[in-house]
């Protein structure tokens, strides 16, 4: 359940649309199903009340729509950001992404959100409606009889179990009660991975990369993916996009993906979140920043507007590359 | 016990890199026991690096620092001989039966005012 | 499509000892793009570069690919030659079958199937070779130096020898420097302001420059060729035009109680003033932290005695906006802070003083006219104690001080000693230090006089404390040689301080977008083949504001950066590497990424119109490559996250076709 | 406002006017000190080497039960100050000191290194404020020349203890002025008195307790303070001819609480 | 039939100013090296972007090694520092991705090396040829 209600959200919202602050609120909208939830642009109050929902399903970082609906969108825009998206918005502010003048950001408290499939693993198929308005998600389903009651720890997306923030890093305003950064365990799974034996890694992400579709879909979410032509796009790039034909043309893509995110990603989870085949892709990005932090010191995009990532930066006495890999275990 | 590994030792158990030290002798120019030493602390820092440590943990040179940390806070290089002094005398009185101090010295020691803290502090330096 | 022409040299045998030419010249015939191919003896003479002139005009060749020597050796040999064809000079690709084939491998087959693939990998690259033309852009033939001590000094009076005109920028009111305040100079004695003020006059003389005194550099804008610096000359509260520097409101003016700077605070002004006498330009400046009548509105006696009228308690701050070809920086150096070493009791007595104190205690014009007398209570010193390497080769992560050696201070506490000796004899002279460093000419000999001949004692090992006790400094110390520590009861301590650079270069480096070691001093272009130039090009380094230096060093680098200047003034136009990079503004998203890397400040962002196919329009930020300033290493290509930067040249496609060729 | 307070052994034995004259002050400054229960000796002195687990332990028990009771510490001897502050700065950057520590201290639950130490003279300056003291002050010392002695420990090494700039402090001498008098700069205040070694070589202290005596008096002193009961015997037993208190007596003197806590 | 003896395909990048002058240094002086290395001539080493990296290995290359000037003596004084920091990711990730190490090298060769140039190709030459062929990191249609 979350702290913060719908309603808090909707008579904000609407508030600032009677007064004039904002002309669009940026917001979760009610899909097909209750945790099927997509982002839209409400304009008046009325699609307000009709169409606005914030339950446990509502994962989608809006930040990375700000670049599109600042240049569309006449006036201003509200936006509501948890905690983790308020990385990606500073991130796409230090890279000049939209205009700041044109949002209004409002920041809310998070609890950590649902993985549906964590649930379907739980209850079944059949879902057809789920409420989360209790300390726990109830769940009805075509082939029970009453509702199944699931606790929303047990359910918990990968990156709200590995929450690093509870703190919102920009804001023009906030609801409810400010929470900290956390201490969190997201490194230990790229960790359980750097154990294996290369053989063993080689086996892992074949396995999981070759399921692979390219339907691009990690890409079109991630808000660090906000170039005005993809590289993929660009047959002028020499890696345009292709069908996927072995196992290293999908192995290309995600290390060429992961490069260019490199020091900008923020590690919200949403490429992961959004992959169809479920594979764990944030787990690139975060090896990434395990390694940038161990060799270039501690650095999380997007906590300050401005700041120069590890790889737009050196230090005269950096490490090899050679002494990237034999440094061993640091945290020894 | 080796040469070698008794430098080592002594290196990792002050935490000093006697290699930085440019030899400029500041500190053996601030040290308050000086003129008490057979060593000085200068002599300290390059005699651990050139392994030449025997003579120093048998130097009284040892029970004279005061620790008082001034070569410490003066040493433009930030090597801090008092702690290489320090690990060098822990190494002379971690030997068996190379305590320095035992309860049967104190009374002769003593007199009305000396505090506690001397005692307790005396105890600490000089034995293991 | 290219019609492209492939030259096989043998360069004798060096080649064609161990590849078959005449087998790479066919291979290479059947490469996309590829209408003739040959081979020939030695390409590179006259003879082989006709034939090359001579092929394009009959193929119509719309590239070359020659398979020779390094491209170190005869690229621009070649690139002539194309240009003699009527070839854009960067439609020529050289593949390098000699240092990198023939020479390192000795089997006939291996380096020709080798020589073969560094053939099709330049035809794959000349394939997607465009014309190019290096860029140009116009000289404004003007030259700014910032910072008017003996280092810009010298640099101004050469450019402006050169007939160019330049303008100086001091933030002081007077130019001089450091060393205006010195007293003498080693290692010949001659007096600092003997030498240097007719320099200063000269400089004020000199149709071709101009002072701005008591100003300091706002702004920089632009790039090399065509800098516009916004200058702002502070009020001084007097017309300097009409000044004559007669200094009766010096005489006059009744606040006399403001700390003097020139003689580092050991004795007083007053709030209008002249720092010295040979100052340059000489006109008064009001101080207005202490001006009674600034303050308060009440007093106005300077304005009263003045006959010229030259005062003006109305003046305002001034902004004055040039354009310059080149900007020489010189902003020099100060002592550091004795405040983190309060071991040397600085703080605690007056008769503890720094090295530029003294040299203002011995100077005629300085506080003492020349008596060397303790500051504390005017009595003659019998028991100095100098101490080298305050604050210098201190350990980076020690809280204080400076890791580097300040060069200058062996030899300036060795002349201090010895003129103290020479002019009080019946003065005994200590002198700690931890190495002497004389390398210089005539230093060693120098430093041994002071030792020999004039009894100077220079003790091996650091001071540790000094304790101020009744009218004594109690100095505590080692001597390393002996094996001692001493108590000396001195009357006067000189600490050597180390020297950093000047407070304002951090800003002013950020304003020329000129790089920086962590230090603050200005890193040069190249640290051996360009040590008077900022990776910034057009932006010059002279002095210390690079690094330690002392009087000659300082002078001769000056008159280095003033010839680099000269060499770029004295050109109309700048033609610039066209191998630069440039931005695809269509796929740039305006991120920054670039400018992040770029070590010349090449890439600067404007917000641009553009047309959407739905015949809106749209602004953007997108990145612009000065190709004037870019010195094309490729570094913003790949921090760039769309790809829309790329390198002319160096292509990404390209460099992707010389892989595919090589890889095939 | 509550502060854990340790007093440690000599405040207890034969420095009992250091601790009464410290409580007493700072109840009249409107600060409870709470006594930390069942205490330890801190140690006495800090060895540097970083392989003594065991030495340190009590000092690391000090500073726990200071964070337990969720209050910040605050020390009044010169020598508890530097240990229990040393030991603290290697639990918080030595991460190998303090996994070892925490694994001895297993069954008693571990200790992060988060206690904040304030020396007595640090809670004047920082949480009292002088100015703050000035106006509580009811028997202004003036017209004394006060010449404070600092030794070693409260300021070395300037890294770890953060008191004061090491070689140039003006903490006392801001307290001095706080209480009317003025003080006395002189270059030995930071220097060694001869501390423990005392014990074994007795010229030894005699010598550099003579040259703090010396060089103070020769810069008008007609009185010196100490927040230590080693340095004060020292000085003490070493020919002072002025008189030598505690900082903290002083203090209870000016604030007007020394008469009616006399025994 | 003939068997063919197993020769790794290297592409080394060299950077205009020290490390192909250094292999230029390396022919001048007749220092053998296996014909197995071909070089790509950039300005800097800080223009090898990591795609041309894994371009080369999807069509086949067995090795890749990277050469530049040695830190802090760029010809554009910083390019090499953010290639080290460049290379160190990229390495790591394809050793995370479990593609040999042994594979990729970033060497600093000066010109004036061509001794170490030579020694240096000789043994990634070496290293990789024990490796044998790359199979993971190649795309097969593109091979012919």
């Amino acid at each position: 359940m979350q702290k913060i209600t719908k309603e808090q959200l909707i008579e904000r919202a609407s508030a600032l649309l009677r007064d004039g602050t904002v002309n669009h609120v940026l917001g979760w909208a009610q899909g097909e199903f209750d945790y099927d939830i997509t982002p839209a642009v409400f304009s008046d109050e009325s699609s307000l009340t009709g169409n606005f929902v914030w339950n446990d399903f509502c994962g989608a970082n809006f930040s990375k729509y700000l670049v599109s609906k600042c240049r569309t969108l006449e006036g201003k825009i509200l936006v509501f950001l948890k905690p983790c998206d308020t990385y990606s918005f500073n991130q796409l502010l230090t890279e000049h992404r939209f205009d700041r003048e044109k949002v209004y950001a409002i920041g809310i408290p998070c609890e950590g959100m649902a993985d549906i499939d964590k649930v379907k693993a739980i209850c079944g198929d059949g879902i057809s409606s789920i409420d989360c308005s209790g300390e726990k998600l109830s769940v009805t389903s075509i082939y029970e009889d009453s509702p199944i009651s699931v606790n929303t720890a047990d359910v918990l997306t990968e990156r709200c179990v590995n929450c690093k923030s509870k703190k919102h890093v920009a804001y023009d305003e906030l609801l409810g009660d400010e929470g900290d950064i956390l201490d969190s365990a997201r490194f230990d799974e790229v960790a359980k991975i750097e154990a294996m034996t290369p053989d063993e890694r080689f086996a892992f992400w074949q396995n999981e990369l070759s399921r692979c579709i390219r339907c691009n879909a990690c890409r079109d979410v991630c808000p660090a993916c906000t170039c005005e032509v993809c590289v993929f796009n660009n047959p002028k790039s020499g890696v345009e996009n292709k069908a996927p034909a072995n196992s290293f043309e999908e192995k290309m893509f995600h290390i060429i993906r992961a490069f260019h995110v490199a020091g900008r990603c923020t590690d919200c989870g949403e490429c992961s979140r959004v992959c169809p085949q479920n594979i764990p892709l944030h787990l690139l990005n975060r090896k990434f920043i395990k390694e940038m932090n161990e060799c270039y010191g501690e650095y999380q995009a997007g906590e300050t507007v401005g700041s120069k990532s590890p790889l737009t930066d050196y230090t005269l006495e950096d490490l090899e590359p050679g002494e990237v890999f034999d440094r061993g275990d640091i945290n020894a | 016990m080796n040469k070698k590994y008794l430098r080592e030792d002594i290196i990792r158990m002050s935490g000093v890199n006697p290699k930085k030290c440019m030899r400029c002798g500041k500190c053996s120019g601030t040290c308050p026991a000086y003129d008490e030493m057979e060593y000085h602390p200068h002599q300290f820092v390059s005699m651990v690096e050139s392994g030449d440590i025997e003579p120093l943990l048998e130097s009284d040179s040892l029970y004279r620092c005061l620790t008082c940390f001034a070569c410490v806070e003066r040493c433009p290089r930030g090597v801090e001989p008092a702690k290489l002094i320090e690990a060098v005398r822990l190494t002379a009185i971690r030997r068996q039966g190379a305590n320095r101090l035992t309860p049967n010295d104190i009374p002769a020691m003593l007199d009305d005012e000396i505090p506690q803290q001397a005692l307790v502090s005396a105890f600490r330096k000089y034995t293991k | 499509m290219q019609r492209i022409g492939v030259f096989v040299c043998w360069c004798g045998s060096n080649i064609a000892g161990t590849v078959d030419v005449v087998a790479v010249a066919e291979a290479l015939k059947k490469e996309p793009g590829v209408v003739f191919s040959t081979d020939y003896q030695y390409m590179c003479s006259q003879a082989g570069q006709d034939l090359i002139v001579s092929s394009v005009k009959e193929h119509n060749l719309t590239g070359l690919v020659i398979c020779s020597c390094s491209p170190r050796m005869h690229e621009a040999t070649f690139r002539k030659t194309a240009q003699v064809a009527g070839l854009n000079p960067y439609m020529v690709e050289i593949a390098n079958i000699r240092e990198q084939c023939s020479w390192v491998h000795k089997d006939m087959p291996i380096g020709t199937e080798k020589a073969i693939i560094l053939g099709k990998a330049a035809v794959a690259k000349v394939n997607l070779n465009a014309p190019l033309t290096p860029g140009e852009s116009p000289v404004t033939k003007r030259a700014l130096v910032i910072g008017g001590g003996i280092a810009g000094i010298q640099t101004a009076l050469d450019i402006a020898d050169a007939g160019f005109p330049v303008d100086i920028v001091e933030k002081k009111p007077t130019i001089g420097g450091k060393m205006a305040q010195l007293d003498k100079t080693f290692p010949t004695l001659d007096c600092a302001a003997c030498i240097l003020t007719p320099k200063m006059v000269d400089v004020a003389q000199h149709e071709n420059i101009r002072i701005f005194s008591y100003s300091e550099v706002t702004d920089v804008k632009g790039f090399i060729g065509n800098f516009d610096v916004t200058i702002k000359k502070n009020a001084r509260f007097v017309n300097e035009d009409i000044c004559t520097g007669c200094g009766d409101c010096v005489t006059k003016c009744p606040q006399k109680k403001v700390p003097n700077e020139f003689n580092l605070g050991m004795d007083n002004r007053s709030a209008i003033y002249i720092p010295f006498a040979q100052a340059v330009p000489k006109v008064a400046t009001i101080d207005p932290a202490h001006c009674t009548m600034l303050k308060t509105g009440k007093c106005g006696v300077c304005s009263k005695v003045c006959k010229a009228n030259a005062i003006d308690y109305t003046q305002k701050d001034e902004f004055i906006t040039e354009r310059y070809g080149a900007i020489v920086v010189a902003t020099g150096f100060d002592p550091i802070s004795m405040d983190k070493f309060d071991e040397f009791a600085y703080n605690q007595s007056k008769d503890v003083i720094t090295s530029l104190e003294f040299e203002r205690l011995t100077n005629a014009a300085g506080p003492t006219a020349g008596k060397l007398l303790r500051p504390s209570d005017g009595e003659h010193p019998h028991k100095i104690v100098f101490v080298q390497c305050v604050g210098s080769r201190c350990d980076s992560c020690a809280e204080k001080g400076k890791e580097y050696c300040s060069k200058i201070c062996c030899m300036y506490t060795a002349k201090h000693a010895m003129l103290t000796r020479d002019k009080y004899p019946d003065t005994e002279v200590y002198v700690f230090y931890i190495d002497v460093r004389t390398p210089g000419k005539n230093f060693d000999e120098f430093y041994r006089r002071a030792v020999e001949e004039y009894d100077v004692h220079y003790i091996k090992g650091m001071v540790g404390k000094i304790t101020p006790e009744g009218k004594k400094l109690m100095v505590r110390a080692s001597d390393l040689l002996d094996g001692k520590q001493l108590n000396i009861d001195a009357d006067l301590v000189v600490l050597a301080t180390a020297i950093e650079p000047d407070k304002s270069a951090r800003s002013l480096a950020t304003m020329l977008t000129a790089s920086m070691d962590t230090n603050d001093f200005f890193t040069e272009a190249h640290p051996k083949l360009r040590p008077v130039e900022s990776p910034t090009a057009g932006v010059f380094l002279s002095g210390t504001c690079q690094g330690p230096k002392d009087i000659p060093e300082t002078v001769s680098q000056a008159g280095a950066a003033a010839s680099k200047v000269i060499g770029l003034l004295a050109k109309d136009k700048l033609k610039g590497n066209p191998c630069v990079a440039s931005s695809d503004e269509l796929m740039c998203n305006g991120c920054s990424s670039c400018e992040k890397v770029c070590p010349y400040g090449a890439i600067t962002y404007e917000n641009k119109e553009f047309r959407m196919p739905d015949r809106t329009t749209r602004v953007r930020r997108v990145a612009s490559v000065n190709p004037a300033v870019c010195q094309g290493c490729g570094c913003c290509t790949v921090t760039c996250p769309s790809g829309a930067m790329d390198l002319r040249g160096f292509m990404n496609e390209q460099i992707m076709a010389e892989v595919d060729a090589i890889c095939k | 406002m509550k502060f854990s307070y340790f007093p440690g052994c000599t405040l207890k034995n034969k420095a009992k006017d250091l601790d009464r004259y410290a409580i007493r002050s700072a109840e009249a400054l409107g600060i409870s000190l709470e006594e930390i229960e069942n205490w330890q000796c801190c140690g006495g002195v800090f060895t540097t080497a970083r392989d003594e687990i065991a030495t340190k332990l009590s000092s690391v028990r000090i500073l726990k039960a200071a964070k337990d009771k969720e209050q910040d510490l605050i020390t009044v001897c010169s020598a508890c100050h530097n240990v229990v502050k040393q030991t603290n700065n290697a639990m918080q950057n030595d991460a190998e000191f303090s996994s070892k520590v925490n694994r001895y201290m297993a069954s008693e639950g571990g200790y992060d290194g988060s206690t904040t130490v304030y020396h007595y003279l640090e809670m004047l300056r920082d949480i009292v404020g002088f100015d703050a003291l000035r106006e509580k002050v009811v028997k202004p010392l003036s017209g004394k020349k006060i010449a404070a002695y600092y030794g070693c420990l409260l300021l070395r090494p300037g890294s770890v203890m953060k008191m004061d700039d090491p070689e140039n402090p003006t903490i006392m001498e801001d307290m001095i002025r706080a209480m009317g008098a003025e003080p006395v700069i002189y270059g030995n205040r930071n220097e060694c008195c001869g501390g423990y070694v005392v014990m074994e070589s007795p010229e030894l202290a005699k010598k550099k307790s003579g040259d703090v005596i010396r060089n103070a008096k020769a810069q008008g002193a007609d009185m010196i303070i100490t927040a230590c009961p080693l340095c004060k015997y020292n000085l003490m037993k070493n020919g002072a001819d002025v008189p030598v208190v505690y900082f903290t007596e002083l203090l209870a003197e000016a604030l007007g609480v020394k008469e009616d806590t006399n025994e | 039939m003939q068997v063919k003896e197993y020769k790794p395909l290297i592409v080394a990048f060299c950077c205009n100013w020290c490390s192909y002058a250094g292999a230029d240094l390396a022919g001048n002086n007749r220092l053998n090296y296996p014909a197995d290395v071909k070089i790509i001539r950039v300005p800097c080493s800080c223009r090898v972007n990591p795609m041309f990296i894994l371009r080369a290995f999807q069509r086949g290359a067995d090795g890749v090694i990277l050469c530049g000037c040695h830190p802090g003596d760029c010809h554009y004084t910083s390019g090499n520092y953010f290639t080290r920091r460049r290379m160190a990711m990229l390495f790591s990730m394809l050793d995370f991705l479990g593609i040999e190490r042994e594979r990729t090298r970033v060497e600093w060769v000066s010109a004036a090396e061509g001794a170490k140039f030579a020694a240096t190709m000789n043994d990634f030459v070496t290293q990789v040829a024990a490796l044998g062929e790359n199979k993971r990191l190649e795309d097969l249609r593109c091979k012919k």
